[in-house]
């Protein structure tokens, strides 16, 4: 990337990424990831499969979460997913992707679209069944959905029974901080 | 049988053993001149004003379960002419009226209790809308004031005027709004349709509309054919149903609202009060019952009973409007099926079937409209006139673009 | 209530928005004769029936797909849920 | 005081004592009491008052079906009213006081009412009141009023959090009674996920007020045992405090769990109360039974109580309500109490058996076929009436009566969805229907298997069948012994003798004779007979009563109690805190808040902010030295107008859409043309309902050959996004387009006025001349040495203005570049109030133009309906309706008197005409001040307004009586020709 002379604030408005510790859970904002949305245009199916196996793009199934080396993704909606790649090297993300898929996809740049925290901790479901309707124990790591938070969708990444994503509308980093810590509180 | 103060010690110490019938249970006549069916609020004021004011005879009302078992005993009891557009406020206003003088007109205290209605706002843009309906409103005859964020204060202090996520920023009030005892307005008509002779037949669903000639002849009923020279159709909810015995598809569906009441509670809140910034809106009754209700469900509905969400969304307006209430319990929660029109606005009007007549599409705020919709149904019925506050309540003003959209929201009926 | 989503499983209602009868896919062409009496019956007549109906909904708070939900609107139970696009698809509705 | 009546026995720690106040007086309790239980121990039986009568109450239960126990618990803003003193689980330092009386609990002015009761019948006050009618508002309600309600809230904000959650399970069992625990035990032994909830504080129910046995321990100790296993299964999920509220549809049922309310004030960042929505594969009612009184003379005196709960106060709590006892009953569950209260060493002076035939209990005295006729007693109960065999009476001094006239299964939450119950001759009570909740079945009491054996067996056959369903194979558990009693009873529900009161009701003081009346006057429906004379319509919901006055109604009409009709309950079974359904979401977290990228910026420079839906917006940024909104708002106006101005648009929602076929699909769903809009082009663009009204506007960007940026007003982002689905999904199925929205992940910012190209200049890397980039143009670029861009040359403002827009990440620092580079300019930051006044002087429509009931053509756009192509509203924009000649038009409005202020909401009244509705000619619909012109201006919607320019006219505010007399002009103020745009 060319270098340039404005900085960036992280969602939550700070300099560098906030970390909360209550108890057994630590939330931490996600600053390093840039996304993609990637769709399959008309009858381009089979092309598009293949171009992103070629660059090493997960496809997983609607409700699922799946990485690989560089890139992970997660299911959006019907012929739509969100790709993950390091920001360091992603920052313009369609620019990397776009020689890929040429005409087989319609790509658009998701990553400032939202805020991600990543709650790390034990017995997460217990504070996460204060927040949303998804079932969290029956899911386990993979799995991914989009669900209403605090009033707003937001995205859920089960990674590991100790470590959940919530990716939520960015501009309401702030309520969606406020949600995650009042619930820790509620819980443990 | 009178009502009155006098009778009500003498029957006290007498024993209440003078106490007849509100109203009779005669079986059905083998065929009226105008039959009704639909023995809620509007079927009944329909009856009791055909009789009264439009020297109609041989009408009966035919209800399939017990009279104002419907909407008329399942809303929050409120009253108001507070609306925005020419095709409706003439009518709301004709209906504040009747209920100003209706208990003295039928003899029954239904508890008409204009203690004020106060719709708040919290941005300007609402400010706007609301200075441009209050002025509808006075230039229609309707009483409507203005309050700043400081009346509103004085009215009701307890309000979250502090660390509101949407703060108010005052209300529009219309001092003649207010609440009546719903059942009571049943009741009343009833007893005074029966006094004029209206055979009131309960437990009696229509099953079918006979026509010949493209001329309706009577129903049949799960008490038998009914022979009729008129048949006019209230029944709110049940509007397609029954209008589909007689072949007809309406402009509208029906929807659950769910409304709530809490545990008797001192007097706290005197007047009516809506939310702006939330689907709450809230008065207290005469037996210290917070009455509120908020938003219908949303989906297609004949189960007159709601879910959690609604449930939960009324709460949370309320809760930020007053958080006073955190502590009062709500005590019961219940549901009543919307003729959800798809203007918002309701229909009465003839049908291409001589003889037969509809009224309904009344959205969730059938209830105010009871006396006025009696009155104008009734006079459609006996001069097959529209009345002059109801001429805007036509079937064709969808395909004439003649719209009467209070709320902006086009045809999306769960949406007004 | 509970929609099961046919990708992602039983969801609560409450993530959905609803329009309403799934009638409202067969819009009618509008550069027809006599379009407005057609786009009239389309747009403001409903069955509305007590018993099953089809209904659109969509997953706003999830994965923005719209539905064909078959819904008894007496009981509530939920008889079938389609995706919209392949009902529309089979009812001849292409670009 | 001394607890003087408690007794040995009972589950409560004695090695504890906790202190409480009632009415300001001290007494002491232990761990395991209830506030009612503490107060009897103490000999308290007077605990309130009744609604209407006012007559003295004690409570009549021991559970969440008491009616006349009521308080208010806690003081301050924390002051519970009617708060249940027999579900109050006691708290060292618990504070109580009595309601609904005056000046005292054991004297009250009110009960004056008492005396009067002959004229205060059911519906008396439909039949009076009405003379003359000014009294009803005047005398008559403020009276009622006055009277009106139980307890009193504090009018100050719960000072309490509350919280929600979601739960799933393949098995919900509702109650952990003796049925409930064998259910959950049985499911969760077989690894089925369960949940076992129950409203008491511990897990028994009904077996720790009984002295039963089941196998070789007490029925008590087996459910202790029984829920440490279940506490050892990891499936299982034990919610005691948890009220099961109600069954919604498919499975789903709400609860609430009481988290704190056994504490004086919750834990830190601890809730008051959780409502949980419960996701339930399976459910089973296991919610035991309630006893329901036979009615009598003078029946609700302190010290009458349902004889179960006579005997659970003994059993479970070691108290004895009274020291001199009767048992009333018409059948064996009533023997077994008046046993059990003499086992417990209590004095039973009688046990008055309806039944002449029953089977003789020795020991105590049996009086068979007797009946209980009255009562005596002030404030509490001295003796009772009681009527024998032989006709003759006897009067027994008692201070406690136990009243049995049966069990009605707790069949409420079965009945949830309107199922009906069905009766069941051999236990004289309503059973739950097949037509209840899907997924729901009942076990144990709550089914109508009523002996501890019954329980144990169907509860775990219940569990069985339910989890078959699911395909879960569950062993039955193996039933310990336990008693398996038949029921035997004598329905009587209301004794016939004397002339006075016999209660059915006792909170709203419902009594026999009102249900006579309303049959007198054929209120009879069952349904007609609550509402007339309130019936079932207090705090409990009826739980005690409506079975009662059913059946009595059932008598007078002749018909069988199931011709005569049921009862059914609705949601909540008990009730439930407001606080608790409003969870999280109230004061500031009522609703999410949605930032924009220069919030930061702008907080720092003391902005006022503006709610604008979710979004908080900069209304405008207030300089040192000005002391009103206008001052700032017209510098920001004016120097924009005269240098350059900057605005965070972000708001403004954004969708990207592409694919092969994305200009055919906006041609399709705005009502002009875009498939003709070139490579790097803007276009305004006019969005349609189906119905011809306009739906939202903005202007769309096209950025490469199939790609394009959709932008809504902020109002409507979210549906039109939704709309833009729906078309692309169901109406155009096969259309190659793809969509998502981009609203956030771009901070957007306008730069307006005539310097804003030489500001942007300083900080875009590419040429921007007029040439390069001129109107309507739009491009990615890139900003301050690189950073990616993009720039819209469009204007809202009607000054050459830009759209840059960069990843949000970027936005505080791009207001801030901006803010820098434009010093030189004496650039100013904007919001949305001056960004409304440039609208207004540029006569572009907003939201209070775009109210959804106005049409392209009352917007002076009917010209952008294009005919020769569908769109969405095409069609029926064309109905006569629509399209009269006199319709509302836009204009633009001046006052004739510039130093005249316009009000937003005036109506339009032509000269000489009277204020009345039929010269309504239209209202004014947004209104500014112009600091460019030095006057008020307006826009507004004046009916065949396009044909009256020039007119003057009256707009009208009835609502603070003043008139203003405008001049009709074109809505364009400034600039009408546009040549700023393209400057």
């Amino acid at each position: 990337m060319p270098e340039h002379r404005l900085k960036s604030l992280t969602p939550l408005g700070h300099d560098k990424p906030k970390t909360t510790t209550h108890g057994p859970i630590t939330i931490t904002e996600i600053v390093d990831v840039a996304l993609a949305s990637l769709a399959i245009r008309r009858d381009q199916a089979k092309a598009f499969t293949m171009a992103a196996t070629a660059i090493g793009i997960p496809l997983p199934e609607p409700g699922h979460y799946k990485a690989n080396s560089t890139y992970r993704a997660f299911w959006l909606g019907p012929e739509q997913w969100m790709v993950e790649a390091p920001f360091a090297s992603h920052e313009d993300i369609v620019a990397v992707l776009r020689p890929a898929f040429g005409a087989t996809a319609s790509i658009t740049e998701q990553t400032d679209a939202w805020v991600r925290f990543d709650v790390v901790g034990s017995d997460l479901p217990t504070m996460f069944e204060r927040l949303c309707a998804f079932d969290l124990r029956r899911h386990g790591s993979g799995s991914s959905t989009r669900t209403m938070i605090e009033h707003l969708g937001c995205y859920i990444v089960i990674h590991s029974d100790e470590k959940f994503s919530v990716i939520g509308p960015r501009s309401s980093a702030h309520s969606i901080d406020h949600a995650l810590l009042t619930a820790a509180k509620s819980a443990f | 049988m009178r009502y009155s103060g006098w009778r009500v010690i003498r029957e006290a110490l007498t024993g209440h053993k003078g106490w007849t019938p509100a109203w009779r249970d005669p079986e059905p006549q083998a065929a009226y001149d105008i039959l009704v069916v639909g023995g809620g609020g509007h079927g009944l004021a329909t009856a009791y004003y055909l009789a009264k004011e439009f020297g109609q005879a041989k009408i009966a009302v035919l209800e399939k379960g017990y009279i104002g078992g419907g909407n008329v005993g399942r809303n929050t009891t409120i009253i108001r002419s507070n609306y925005l557009l020419d095709g409706n406020q003439p009518f709301y206003e004709f209906s504040l009226k009747l209920w100003e003088g209706l208990e003295q007109d039928f003899n029954y205290n239904a508890m008409v209790s204009q203690r004020g209605i106060i719709n708040l706002f919290h941005t300007d843009a609402q400010r706007d809308a609301y200075t441009r309906r209050g002025n509808a409103m006075i230039l229609h005859g309707a009483d409507a004031e203005m309050l700043n964020r400081d009346q509103v204060r004085a009215l009701y202090p307890f309000l979250n005027f502090d660390n509101a996520r949407f703060p108010i920023k005052g209300a529009l009030m219309q001092r003649r709004g207010g609440t009546v005892r719903h059942d009571a307005v049943a009741w009343g008509y009833a007893r005074g349709a029966d006094q004029r002779g209206v055979d009131i037949i309960q437990n009696c669903e229509v099953t079918g509309i006979r026509t010949e000639h493209g001329r309706v002849t009577g129903v049949d009923t799960t008490r038998g054919f009914i022979g009729a020279k008129k048949v006019g159709v209230a029944v709110a909810g049940s509007s397609s149903k029954v209008m589909a015995h007689a072949g007809m598809r309406l402009p509208m569906e029906s929807h659950v609202l769910q409304a709530f009441v809490s545990e008797g509670l001192k007097p706290v809140i005197d007047g009516v009060m809506t939310y702006g910034a939330g689907h709450f809106y809230v008065s207290q009754s005469d037996k210290g019952g917070l009455v509120f209700g908020g938003d219908i469900d949303g989906y297609n509905s004949y189960a007159q009973r709601g879910n959690m969400p609604v449930v939960e969304d009324v709460a949370e307006g309320g809760m930020s409007l007053m958080p006073m209430i955190g502590r009062a319990r709500l005590l019961r929660m219940w549901g009543g099926i919307m003729d959800m029109s798809m203007d918002g606005s309701p229909i009465i009007d003839k049908t291409d079937i001589d003889g037969l007549y509809f009224n309904g599409g009344w959205c969730y705020g059938g209830f105010k409209a009871t006396p006025a919709s009696g009155w104008c149904f009734a006079h459609l019925l006996a001069t097959d006139q529209s009345h002059s506050t109801a001429t805007a309540y036509r079937f064709d003003r969808f395909r004439k673009g003649l719209m009467i959209d209070e709320k902006g929201q086009g045809a999306q009926p769960n949406l007004h | 209530m509970i929609i099961n989503h046919p990708l992602l499983g039983p969801r609560d209602a409450q993530e959905f928005v609803y329009l309403g009868d799934a009638s409202l896919i067969g819009r009618p062409d509008g550069m027809t004769e006599g379009a407005v009496d057609a786009f009239h019956d389309y747009l403001y007549l409903r069955d509305n029936p007590a018993g099953e109906h089809r209904e659109l909904w969509y997953h706003e708070q999830g994965d923005r797909s719209w539905l064909v939900v078959t819904r008894n609107t007496v009981t509530h139970e939920v008889v079938s849920v389609e995706i919209a696009r392949d009902v529309a698809r089979k009812m001849g509705r292409s670009k | 005081m001394t607890q003087i009546r408690r007794i040995s026995g009972g589950r409560i720690d004695r090695s504890k004592t906790l202190n409480f106040t009632f009415d300001g007086k001290a007494y002491s309790g232990h761990p395991g009491d209830t506030l009612a239980s503490a107060l009897l121990a103490n000999g308290v039986q007077l605990m309130g008052r009744s609604f209407k009568y006012h007559r003295p109450r004690g409570p009549i239960a021991s559970g969440s079906e008491e009616p006349n126990a009521l308080v208010e618990l806690r003081n301050g803003a924390r002051q519970e009213p009617n708060t249940r003193a027999t579900v109050a689980e006691l708290f060292e330092g618990l504070e109580a006081k009595s309601q609904n009386r005056w000046p005292s609990l054991s004297f009250d002015a009110m009960s004056i009412n008492d005396r009067l009761s002959s004229f205060l019948t059911a519906g008396f006050y439909y039949k009076t009141f009405m003379w003359p009618a000014s009294l009803w508002e005047k005398l008559y309600e403020p009276l009622i009023r006055h009277a009106a309600g139980l307890g009193s809230l504090s009018k100050q904000d719960d000072p309490d959090s509350y919280d929600k959650g979601f739960l799933h399970c393949d098995l919900l069992v509702i109650g952990a009674g003796p049925s409930g625990l064998a259910a959950a035990l049985t499911a969760g032994r077989a690894g089925a996920r369960v949940i076992l909830a129950d409203e008491d504080f511990t897990f028994g129910g009904r077996l720790n007020a009984e002295t039963l046995a089941i196998g070789s321990d007490s029925g008590a100790d087996w459910a202790v045992k029984t829920a440490a296993e279940l506490v050892t299964l990891p499936n299982v999920r034990l919610m005691s405090r948890t009220t099961i509220l109600g069954a919604f549809d498919h499975g789903i049922y709400s609860a609430v769990e009481r988290v704190s309310d056994h504490l004086a004030v919750p834990m830190d960042g601890k809730p008051r109360q959780i409502l949980w929505r419960i996701y339930s594969k399976r459910a089973i009612l296991t919610a035991g039974a309630i006893e329901r009184p036979i009615a009598f003379e003078n029946n609700d005196r302190p010290g009458i109580m349902l004889a179960g709960a006579l005997r659970a106060y003994a059993n479970r709590w070691g108290v004895a309500v009274g020291d001199r006892l009767a048992v009333f009953t018409n059948n064996d569950d009533g023997v077994r109490s008046a046993l059990d209260l003499q086992a417990k060493g209590i004095n039973v002076e009688a046990l008055i058996d309806t039944r002449a035939n029953a089977a003789t209990v020795n020991g105590l005295r049996h009086i068979r076929g007797g009946e209980v006729v009255n009562s005596s007693g002030r404030l509490g109960l001295t003796s009772i009436t009681v009527r024998m065999a032989n006709g003759g009476t006897d009067i027994i001094p008692v201070n406690a009566l136990g009243v049995s006239g049966g069990w009605n299964p707790n069949l409420n939450i079965a009945s949830h969805q309107r199922g009906r119950p069905v009766w069941d001759d051999a236990i004289a009570a309503f059973v739950p229907g097949a037509d209840g909740p899907a997924g729901l079945s009942a076990a144990g009491a709550a089914s109508g298997a009523f002996s501890t054996h019954a329980a144990l067996q169907t509860g775990t056959m219940e569990a069985v069948k339910a989890l078959a369903a699911l395909g879960i194979a569950a062993k039955p558990i193996e039933i310990p012994k336990a008693e398996d009693a038949p029921v035997s009873i004598t329905p009587i529900w209301y004794v016939r003798s004397g002339k006075g009161r016999a209660w059915i009701d006792q909170q709203n003081d419902v009594t026999v004779k009102d249900v006579k009346l309303a049959h007198q006057e054929n209120f009879r429906s069952v349904e007609h007979l609550k509402r007339y004379t309130t019936l079932g319509m207090a705090t409990d919901q009826g739980k005690t009563s409506n079975i009662l006055g059913l059946a009595i109604m059932a008598e007078l009409t002749g018909k069988p109690i199931p011709d005569t009709g049921t009862t059914i309950y609705r949601p909540p079974y008990t009730p439930v805190a407001m606080g608790a359904l409003g969870g999280r979401s109230r004061g500031e977290h009522f609703k999410p808040t949605r930032l924009t990228p220069s919030h930061k910026w702008a907080t720092e420079q003391g902005a006022i902010f503006v709610e604008v839906g979710m979004w908080l917006r900069t209304q405008w940024v207030p300089k040192p030295g000005e002391t009103t909104w206008r001052q700032s708002v017209d510098r920001e106006v004016s120097a924009t107008r005269q240098s350059v101005g900057i605005c965070d648009v972000t708001t403004l929602g954004k969708i990207d859409i592409q694919g092969t076929d994305a200009g055919l699909f906006l041609d399709r769903v705005y009502a002009n043309t875009f498939s003709t809009l070139g490579f790097g082009k803007v276009r305004y663009g006019l969005m349609l309902r189906e119905d011809g009204i306009v739906m939202d506007d903005g202007t769309t960007a096209r950025l490469g050959e199939h790609e394009y940026v959709m932008t809504t007003t902020t109002a409507n982002a979210v549906p039109v996004f939704r709309h833009l689905e729906y078309c692309r999904q169901v109406l155009w199925p096969d259309l190659d387009v793809q969509l998502i929205s981009t609203t956030e992940a771009w901070a957007q910012y306008s730069v307006a006025g005539p310097n804003a190209r030489k500001l942007l200049e300083k900080l875009v890397d590419q040429d921007i001349s007029n040439e390069a980039f001129p109107y309507m143009a739009c491009g990615e670029i890139s900003v301050c040495g690189g950073l990616r861009a993009r720039l819209f040359r469009i204007s809202f403002s009607g000054e050459l203005a830009y759209e840059i827009a960069v990843p949000t990440r970027y936005g505080d620092a791009m207001i801030r570049a901006l803010v820098e580079a434009g010093q030189e300019f004496d650039a100013v930051v904007y919001g949305t109030e001056a960004l409304g006044v440039m609208r207004v002087e540029k006569g572009h429509v907003a939201g209070n133009e775009l109210n959804g009931q106005s049409t392209a053509l009352n917007m002076g756009l009917g010209k952008m309906v294009s005919k020769k192509k569908d769109s969405i509203g095409m069609v029926l924009s064309q109905r006569e309706g629509l399209n009269q000649d006199d319709g509302l038009r836009l204009v633009g409005v001046k006052p004739v008197d510039p130093s005249k202020l316009l009000t937003a909401g005036s109506h339009f009244i032509a000269h000489g005409k009277s204020t009345v509705a039929a010269h309504d000619d239209g209202w004014l619909t947004s209104v500014v001040f112009s600091p460019n012109l030095g006057h008020s201006i307006a826009l507004g919607y004046l009916k065949n307004g396009s044909a009256r320019l020039g007119e003057r006219i009256r707009t009208i505010n009835l609502l603070a009586k003043t008139e203003v007399e405008v001049e009709i002009v074109s809505p364009h103020f400034i600039d009408p020709e546009g040549e700023r745009l393209r400057a």
